[in-house]
């Protein structure tokens, strides 16, 4: 199969991921749309590490789940934090800063 | 050591030495804040005495390296224009202290504040006439913008936040035009031999650049002096900060920062870019004979004394830009003589005004009526002032301004024609408000008006002794302004015209 | 050329007492009149020296120089602070010293109440200072200094009581009104630079030589400008009527004797530009026989008995001018009219200032009437001065004018019939109103209150009255004697030339003016000798006699043309700079900020527009890159 | 396949192990130094590992390597010059942070919580500031070295999460201060995933994740140039979202103005120094030969940043949020050095950010000052007549604002004449012409502030200056002199960073 169908399919996860954040209000739901952007970007780097036929690719990708999961680690601090607060997800509502 | 160097570091150290001294010893302030600008004024006379005026090079040079990598010196050097200029500002400060004695009081802040900053700006007006560095110019340019403005904010009378602001962003846009055309010049004599900021090699570039180029910087310069100078129509910060600030700093305001306009224009405008300046002039000439009548007109409308005095600068250093243009030696030397002869009467008229307002708590012309007879001494001061603005002969500002006129109309007589006008008009401007602060009945609230003490006479009586002296007898500063003022023609390529009808012809 | 090293010291010594009077302020207030007059008599002396030491050299050798210091000297522009003593500036060295002095005497009198008398005198030694400048510059820069010198001494004598605020604005208008012929003077001198490249007399003399005509026309009406400026000439006569704001010696010493001349001077002076320059010379003549008209028009309609007389001055000026404008002809006669009028029509201002001394300062001659009973040598002293103006012989004004008359008829072709036919008509009318002042203040019917209480003046004052008035009957006939005066001024305004074609012998042309005199006189006698007077000016008078009392419309003239624009365009360039200069200033702060007000609410506070903001900026950065790439 | 065990150059990496080391200590202080002793032992730690880290960083500065971690880190003059600027603002802002004022007592509770309260009057602290701090120096001592992309990417999170942390830790307005940090997160875990989707095309495109690999694919030239371009887009965005530029700005006012001051003050100086760093690195090295692709991007970037920060910054009310504003403005000022893609820019570059960092480290410890009963006060409006009531402090306030906007005798002035000259020395006129403009325009909001803190009366609604404690005394102490220092005799350290600064492949 083509590999560069996947770079399709990864760039399409991307731009799921990107519109999502921008649509969706939840955070949680937002996290879950960058991490959506990481995997799909994860996607092509492990294309193109078959493309190329190196194996950086692969590398990177196992450095970026794992900060990937640092990221989980502190942005679900921060989205509790805002939700015991506020008693809501909705980043929309924390719009307090602005102009 | 150097004269230039020792007299802008004398300022400082008696701006240190104010600072020292206790914020409520104010009369101590005071007589360290004198006795400072006196001795700098001693020494800027010695070396007015030591100058060679037969050598057209920079005098009393000192260089040392500051910025090397950027090719940038500490660079000093006067010649003729510079050291009538620096002569003028030195004279100056002494009689900005003592006339304004009391002027430092009830502003925001103590006196302390404002003879520290008035010394730190006589360091710097020095500064900018001696650098013969364009960076260390340029440096003094703007830094000076600073202490002004927190005379004029802290200071001033009425609009004075509002009015500094104005002043200072003015001032900056200009200042950073400038500093584009800099990086400019910078950048180019970066490619031709070499970083470097002097200002003798500098004008050696311009061969290497195109006319777009030239023509550019040219613009950059000039619009920076054109607004500190004032031309139209970038003038219309003047007449706000003039009202606003006390007399003492409109004096330096007008007397001295605005000259650097006017001076900028001949050291850096013509020097570096003799092939813009040529292009331009016309457009030049147009605007300083639109400012010349244009100043006039709306100093006869003015109601205020102190915008009135500000709008005839506006005229008058249209006389002046006219006369750098007119690339004749007698606009060049007129132009010059005018400089400093401008100074004098500026300062007269406006200590004057301070004193008429600091005493009627106005300085509305309306207000005033009939002052000739309840303080004489005060009456004739600004009299004999508004006469040498108006250009009198017989005082300092008649031989200039005649120069000017008689320099520009050999080779543009039209500009010379119409800012002949000017001085119909300038008999206008002049002679409005002394009828109606000076003449007529002695209105309501002038009664019990008290002349002139013995400090205010002291401190006038320089000021009116060199407009009366330098009209009747010129020469000790054009005989040191002439060689200098040739020799930027020479450089320039200009000869005068030859009078057309003459024999020789 | 002579050199000499005491000519400085004519114009020193009133200059100095000036500025001791003025330094010293009011310490100085018990002799500071003294001083002045005796400063004034010493610079007198020191003419009657500097003429006898002149009679004794030969005609070639008269002329002398003092250099003092080379004065401004930049490039080819050298001008040093030069004077000289010729002859035609001895007679006005000689004329302002003297008149200058009798006045200063009459003053002390006159003034005597006045608790600024010292700033009075003090005045005076300025003007006489400045006018001795503007005579014995030897160049026109140097001339352009006394020039503006005594302008601004008239400024200031004319704003003597400013006070009164109409005086003040008499001051000013002076001023203004003479500023703009210097500004003629600013141009010749410009136009003799660039041309000739000397503003030197005998350096412009020497160039007008080989000079085009034009640059010797442009040279010579610019001159004619800054003339009509000092001299009240039309059109910038319209000063010299308010200028009799002043106290009378003022009016007297400059605006009738000394400064108001200074035109006829400087066109004299320039003779040489005049005569290679017919179009100028023209214009002169032109301008004279205009203003003579003007004047002695504006003259019958005067109730004011000084504005009558300045209305003289300024037709008696005006034959002057036109006398100069005649070339070599007239040169010398304008001078002579000059001299006996400065003898003439001082002493009647000083009669003038006699009769309001002695009638509560009433200048209104409608309430004077049969003076002369009460201040006869008043009279006999201004009745003296009135035989020399209306040209009676052999009073001095009848030599002097006749030969202007005379020279005019005889300028040739209808140019001389005109200007003669002018003149003529102008001695008919200058007789007229003369006539019309003398009856009125001297020998009509008593129209005064009841509170008035003529007196004759003191000694003081009528001495000097009586010494002018043996100058106005004398004068004419000294300088005619033999030609003396032609012959003495030949070397500066060159040879008079007679000869040519005669239209009119002398004695016809004095036997016509003779006639018009007489004309003039009787009909004068007729309206307001032999009929009643009224104290009040009528009203319901001819549109004529309205616009002849309103100064032939000229302030009105000016109002409407000048003034009125004027501040209407000063009204509307301060608007202008505030809403338009300024506003363009403001309206750019006001931009940025309101520029920076609106990309502010793209800052909405939510996260999400904030994200969509670098989505977007990432998709168009690619398609930048792209596009660039491509 | 064969693995080779990796070298380190220990001494080359001990900045940044020591920085970590001082980290892992304070998260053991942390977890088992009694809470009374927390806070000095961490501050301790902290400020000696950054010491220690900063002169073993002296100690190597004239080293050079490409392999100091196996292709990973290269150690070289620039780098030094980065790692040396991040150290010190670091240490300055350290003394910031150590006034706890600013800090919650307890970062969990609940904004308005009995525990919230228990734990204020408990005089709880929150001693985890530290080892966050240390945790994101390490990340930005690393950024500016990296040579491959996993590392950056790995510096770019290691620096980001603290800071995510550390924006909600404000002890009042909490709200605000957890939306900050909410914010900040969430967009810039957004910005990092385009960041590595960038690095994904990049390496698609060379094949190579090591800048030396990507630049000599670049001059090979036999990628595919669609993968090139997809990667440089999607890397920049990564990296001109930690530096403000527009339209990746939108996080940075809101941030700014809700993080605890002491916090924004240390992100806005060493995060900029850091992320210039790397984005210097990574276009001087790996894209240079790819100039033609990027440059008109970056200049138009460049040109909408610097004008957009200055002229929003003129309507804002809240003085954090207009500091905002103008780092906005000074990154477009700064990526005109990335543009200029020559020696001269990275020197200017360098010594702008020092500059830049610096006068803002001081900047934000005088806006700690400023307070009222209910903590900081950062409305303008209420900053009106501090002249008055600290003139020492408004003063120097002032100062920095003058160098924010490059007046002469300030570091801000030379920053800005290096910058420029160098971007125009590289023919980007259209940058220098817009850097002066709104360099014009910024001027007019830093004035601004100076009129209202010295020429308005003050408001009497408590807010007041308090006397600073030594370590923040020291701070701002120790900034103004610098930013003094540089602006009158900025040689040495020219001639330094020209010594030094240069990249090796």
């Amino acid at each position: 199969m083509n590999p560069y169908n996947y770079l399709y399919v990864a760039g399409l996860l991307f731009t799921i991921g990107a519109v999502g954040v921008v649509v969706r209000r939840n955070a949680i739901v937002v996290f879950m749309c960058v991490e959506l952007m990481l995997n799909a970007a994860n996607l092509t780097l492990v294309t193109f590490a078959r493309i190329n036929g190196t194996l950086d690719g692969q590398v990177v990708a196992f450095f970026t789940m794992v900060v990937a999961a640092c990221e989980v680690v502190v942005g679900l601090a921060i989205i509790v934090t805002i939700y015991r607060s506020r008693r809501s997800a909705s980043i929309d509502d924390a719009s307090l800063l602005k102009r | 050591m150097n004269a230039l160097t020792t007299m802008m570091l004398l300022p400082v150290i008696g701006s240190i030495l104010v600072a020292v001294i206790p914020s409520d010893q104010v009369l101590r302030i005071k007589q360290a804040a004198l006795g400072t600008t006196l001795l700098v004024a001693i020494s800027g006379v010695l070396a007015w005495i030591k100058f060679d005026s037969s050598n057209t090079a920079l005098q009393f040079v000192e260089s040392a390296k500051w910025i090397p990598s950027f090719g940038i010196n500490y660079a000093v050097g006067v010649d003729g224009l510079a050291i009538v200029l620096i002569l003028m500002s030195v004279l100056l400060a002494p009689i900005v202290v003592l006339a304004g004695w009391n002027e430092s009081e009830g502003g925001r802040w103590s006196p302390k504040v404002f003879y520290i900053l008035l010394l730190v700006l006589e360091t710097m007006m020095i500064g900018v006439f001696a650098a013969s560095d364009v960076f260390l110019f340029y440096v003094f340019f703007e830094a000076m913008l600073i202490p002004v403005y927190f005379l004029i904010g802290g200071f001033g009378t009425g609009e004075r936040a509002a009015a500094a602001v104005k002043f200072l962003l003015y001032s900056l846009f200009g200042g950073l035009l400038m500093l584009a055309s800099i990086i400019g010049l910078y950048v180019i004599s970066g490619a031709n031999g070499g970083h470097t900021f002097d200002i003798t090699r500098l004008s050696e570039l311009h061969m290497h650049m195109s006319s777009m180029t030239q023509n550019l910087l040219f613009l950059g310069f000039f619009i920076a002096f054109a607004i500190k100078a004032p031309l139209w129509p970038l003038h219309t910060w003047l007449p706000d900060a003039a009202a606003a600030s006390t007399p003492g700093t409109s004096v330096l305001l007008l007397g001295v920062l605005d000259k650097v306009g006017t001076f900028g224009m001949i050291r850096f405008c013509l020097a570096l870019f003799p092939d813009a300046s040529k292009t331009f002039t016309p457009m030049i000439l147009v605007l300083a004979v639109i400012s010349i009548i244009y100043g006039a007109f709306l100093a006869i409308g003015a109601r205020d004394i102190k915008r009135l005095i500000a709008y005839t600068s506006i005229s008058h250093f249209g006389f002046i830009t006219m006369g750098i243009f007119a690339m004749t030696s007698q606009g060049m030397s007129g132009a010059t003589l005018y400089m400093f002869n401008h100074g004098f009467s500026t300062a007269a008229l406006f200590l004057v005004a301070g004193w008429m307002q600091s005493r009627r708590g106005s300085s509305t012309i309306a207000d005033f009526g009939g002052l000739q007879r309840v303080t004489p001494v005060m009456a004739w001061t600004f009299f004999i002032a508004g006469m040498s603005s108006l250009a009198l002969p017989g005082l300092s500002s008649f031989v200039s301004e005649f120069l000017v006129l008689v320099g520009t109309y050999t080779r543009y007589p039209v500009a010379a024609v119409i800012a002949t006008f000017g001085i119909v008009l300038a008999a206008l401007y002049i002679l409005i408000p002394v009828q109606k602060a000076l003449h007529g009945p002695t209105t309501p609230g002038n009664e019990n008006l008290s002349d002139l003490n013995l400090r205010e006479k002291i401190a006038i009586a320089p000021v009116i002794a060199i407009i009366v002296a330098l009209g009747f007898y010129p020469s000790p500063l054009l005989n040191v302004i002439n060689p200098a003022s040739a020799h930027v023609l020479e450089v320039q390529g200009f000869t005068d015209p030859v009078p057309s009808e003459s024999a020789g012809k | 050329m002579v050199t000499s090293t005491t000519l400085v010291y004519l114009i020193a010594l009133p200059l100095f007492g000036s500025a001791i009077l003025l330094l010293a302020g009011r310490r100085s207030d018990k002799w500071g009149h003294l001083l002045a007059t005796a400063l004034s008599a010493s610079s007198f002396a020191l003419g009657l020296y500097q003429l006898s030491q002149m009679l004794g050299r030969s005609t070639e050798e008269r002329a002398i120089t003092q250099k003092l210091f080379s004065w401004i000297n930049v490039g080819t522009f050298n001008v040093d602070a030069g004077l000289l003593l010729d002859q035609l500036s001895i007679c006005f060295v000689l004329l302002i010293t003297g008149v200058g002095t009798l006045i200063h005497i009459y003053s002390i009198s006159y003034m005597s109440h006045d608790e600024n008398r010292r700033r009075f005198f003090a005045y005076l030694n300025l003007f006489i200072a400045a006018m001795l400048l503007l005579v014995l510059g030897n160049s026109y820069l140097n001339l352009y200094v006394g020039w503006e010198g005594v302008g601004l001494a008239s400024y200031l004598l004319i704003g003597f009581w400013n006070q009164k605020p109409a005086y003040a604005t008499a001051s000013k208008k002076a001023f203004v009104m003479n500023r703009i012929g210097d500004m003629g003077l600013s141009f010749a001198i410009m136009i003799a630079f660039a041309t000739l490249g000397t503003v030197s007399f005998r350096g412009v003399q020497e160039a007008s030589h080989t000079a085009s005509k034009a640059a010797l026309t442009a040279i010579g009406i610019m001159l004619l400008v800054a003339a009509t400026g000092k001299s009240a000439q039309f059109p910038l006569q319209a000063w010299l009527g308010d200028a009799m704001a002043g106290p009378t010696p003022v009016s007297a010493l400059i605006h009738a004797a000394t400064m108001v001349t200074a035109g006829v001077y400087l066109i004299v002076r320039s003779n040489f530009i005049f005569d290679a320059a017919p179009t100028a010379q023209l214009l002169v003549v032109i301008v004279g026989a205009i203003t003579l008209m003007f004047g002695a028009l504006v003259g019958t309609a005067k109730d004011d008995i000084k504005k009558a007389l300045a209305a003289s001055t300024m037709s008696q000026i005006g034959y002057m001018i036109l006398g100069a404008g005649l070339g070599p002809a007239g040169y010398a006669f304008a001078i002579m009219h000059l001299l006996t009028h400065g003898f003439f029509k001082a002493g009647m201002f000083l009669g003038a200032g006699s009769v309001m001394h002695g009638m509560n300062d009433q200048v209104d001659m409608r309430r004077y009437g049969a003076l002369r009973k009460f201040m006869p040598i008043t009279f006999a002293t201004f009745g003296l001065g009135y035989l020399a103006i209306i040209g009676v012989p052999p009073f001095a004004g009848f030599y002097s004018k006749d030969a202007i008359i005379e020279t005019a008829f005889n300028a040739g072709g209808v140019k001389g019939i005109l200007l003669g036919s002018t003149a003529l008509l102008g001695a008919a009318i200058t007789a007229f109103y003369m006539t019309r002042v003398m009856v009125l203040t001297f020998t009509s019917k008593e129209r005064w209150d009841d509170n008035q209480h003529p007196h004759e003046s003191p000694l003081l004052m009528w001495i000097p009255m009586a010494i002018l008035a043996i100058g106005s009957v004398t004068t004419g006939f000294l300088f005619t004697r033999g030609h003396a005066l032609v012959n003495w001024l030949s070397p500066v305004v060159g040879e008079h030339a007679e000869g040519g074609k005669v239209l009119l012998q002398p004695a016809v042309v004095s036997g016509l003016a003779l006639i018009a005199v007489i004309i003039g006189v009787g009909i004068a006698i007729a309206k307001y000798q032999l009929s009643d007077v009224d104290s009040v000016a009528p009203q319901n008078v001819s549109v004529f006699t309205r616009v002849a009392r309103k100064d032939l419309m000229q302030d009105s003239f000016n109002e409407a043309v000048f003034m009125k624009p004027g501040q209407a365009l000063t009204a509307l360039l301060v608007k202008g700079d505030d809403k338009v200069i300024d506003g363009a200033v403001r309206g750019v702060a006001a931009t940025a900020l309101g520029t920076g007000s609106t990309l502010r609410k793209t800052q909405t506070g939510f996260a999400r527009s904030y994200a969509a903001f670098i989505l977007i900026g990432a998709i168009v950065l690619i398609a930048g890159i792209w596009v660039v790439t491509q | 396949m064969n693995f080779t065990a990796p070298v380190l150059n220990y001494a080359l990496l001990a900045p940044m192990l020591i920085v970590l080391a001082g980290a892992l200590v304070g998260v053991l202080i942390e977890a088992f130094a009694p809470r009374a002793s927390r806070h000095n032992s961490q501050l301790f730690v902290t400020i000696a590992s950054l010491v220690i880290a900063l002169s073993a960083l002296l100690r190597v500065r004239k080293q050079v390597s490409v392999s100091a971690a196996m292709g990973s880190i290269t150690f070289d003059g620039a780098g030094v010059l980065f790692q040396a600027s991040i150290l010190v603002i670091a240490i300055l802002s350290v003394f910031l942070i150590a006034d706890q004022e600013n800090f919650t007592a307890l970062p969990a509770a609940v904004p308005g919580s009995d525990e919230e309260r228990h734990s204020l009057q408990t005089d709880m602290r929150v001693t985890e500031v530290y080892p966050l701090t240390l945790f994101a120096v390490a990340g930005m001592l690393l950024f500016p070295l990296s040579s491959d992309l996993i590392t950056l990417f790995v510096a770019l999170e290691m620096l980001s999460l603290p800071l995510y942390l550390m924006a909600g830790l404000s002890r009042r307005r909490r709200l605000l201060s957890q939306e900050a940090a909410l914010k900040y997160f969430l967009l810039g875990a957004f910005s990092s995933a385009f960041f590595l989707f960038g690095v994904a095309y990049l390496y698609g495109y060379s094949g190579s994740i090591t800048f030396s690999g990507i630049q000599a694919s670049i001059v090979g030239g036999s990628g595919n140039d669609v993968f090139l371009l997809l990667g440089i887009a999607f890397i920049s965005v990564g990296l001109l979202f930690k530096v403000g530029a527009v339209p990746f700005h939108a996080w940075s006012p809101d941030v700014y103005q809700g993080a605890p001051t002491a916090i924004t003050g240390f992100m806005a100086a060493a995060t900029k120094v850091a992320a210039f760093g790397a984005i210097l690195r990574i276009f001087y090295v790996a894209f240079a030969n790819a100039e033609w692709q990027w440059k008109p991007a970056l200049i138009l970037i460049s040109i909408v940043t610097m004008v957009f920060g200055s002229v929003v910054a003129i309507s804002q009310r809240d003085v954090k949020r207009m500091l905002a504003y103008s780092s906005i403005a000074h990154a477009g000022f700064l990526l005109a050095g990335v543009i200029a893609l020559s020696k001269s820019g990275l020197e200017a570059s360098i010594f702008y950010l020092f500059a830049y960092g610096i006068a803002t480290v001081g900047a934000f410890g005088i806006v700690t000052l400023v307070r009222d009963s209910a903590g900081e006060v950062t409305d303008l409006n209420r900053w009106s007549g501090l002249g008055k009531r600290s003139p020492l402090i408004a003063s120097a306030f002032a100062f920095f604002l003058l160098a924010f906007a490059g007046i002469p005798l300030t570091s801000g002035f030379i920053g800005k004449f290096s910058i420029f000259s160098a971007a125009y020395e590289s023919g980007s006129t259209a940058v220098l012409i817009a850097g002066v403009l709104s360099s014009a325009i910024a001027a007019f909001f830093y004035i601004r502030v100076i009129v209202l803190m010295f020429f308005k009366d003050p408001v009497e609604d408590g807010t007041s200056v308090v006397i600073p404690s030594g370590l923040t005394t020291t701070t701002i102490a120790v900034t103004s002199v610098i930013t003094l220092v540089l602006g009158i005799y900025p040689a040495p350290l020219i001639n330094f960073i020209a010594s030094s600064a240069f990249f090796i492949r």
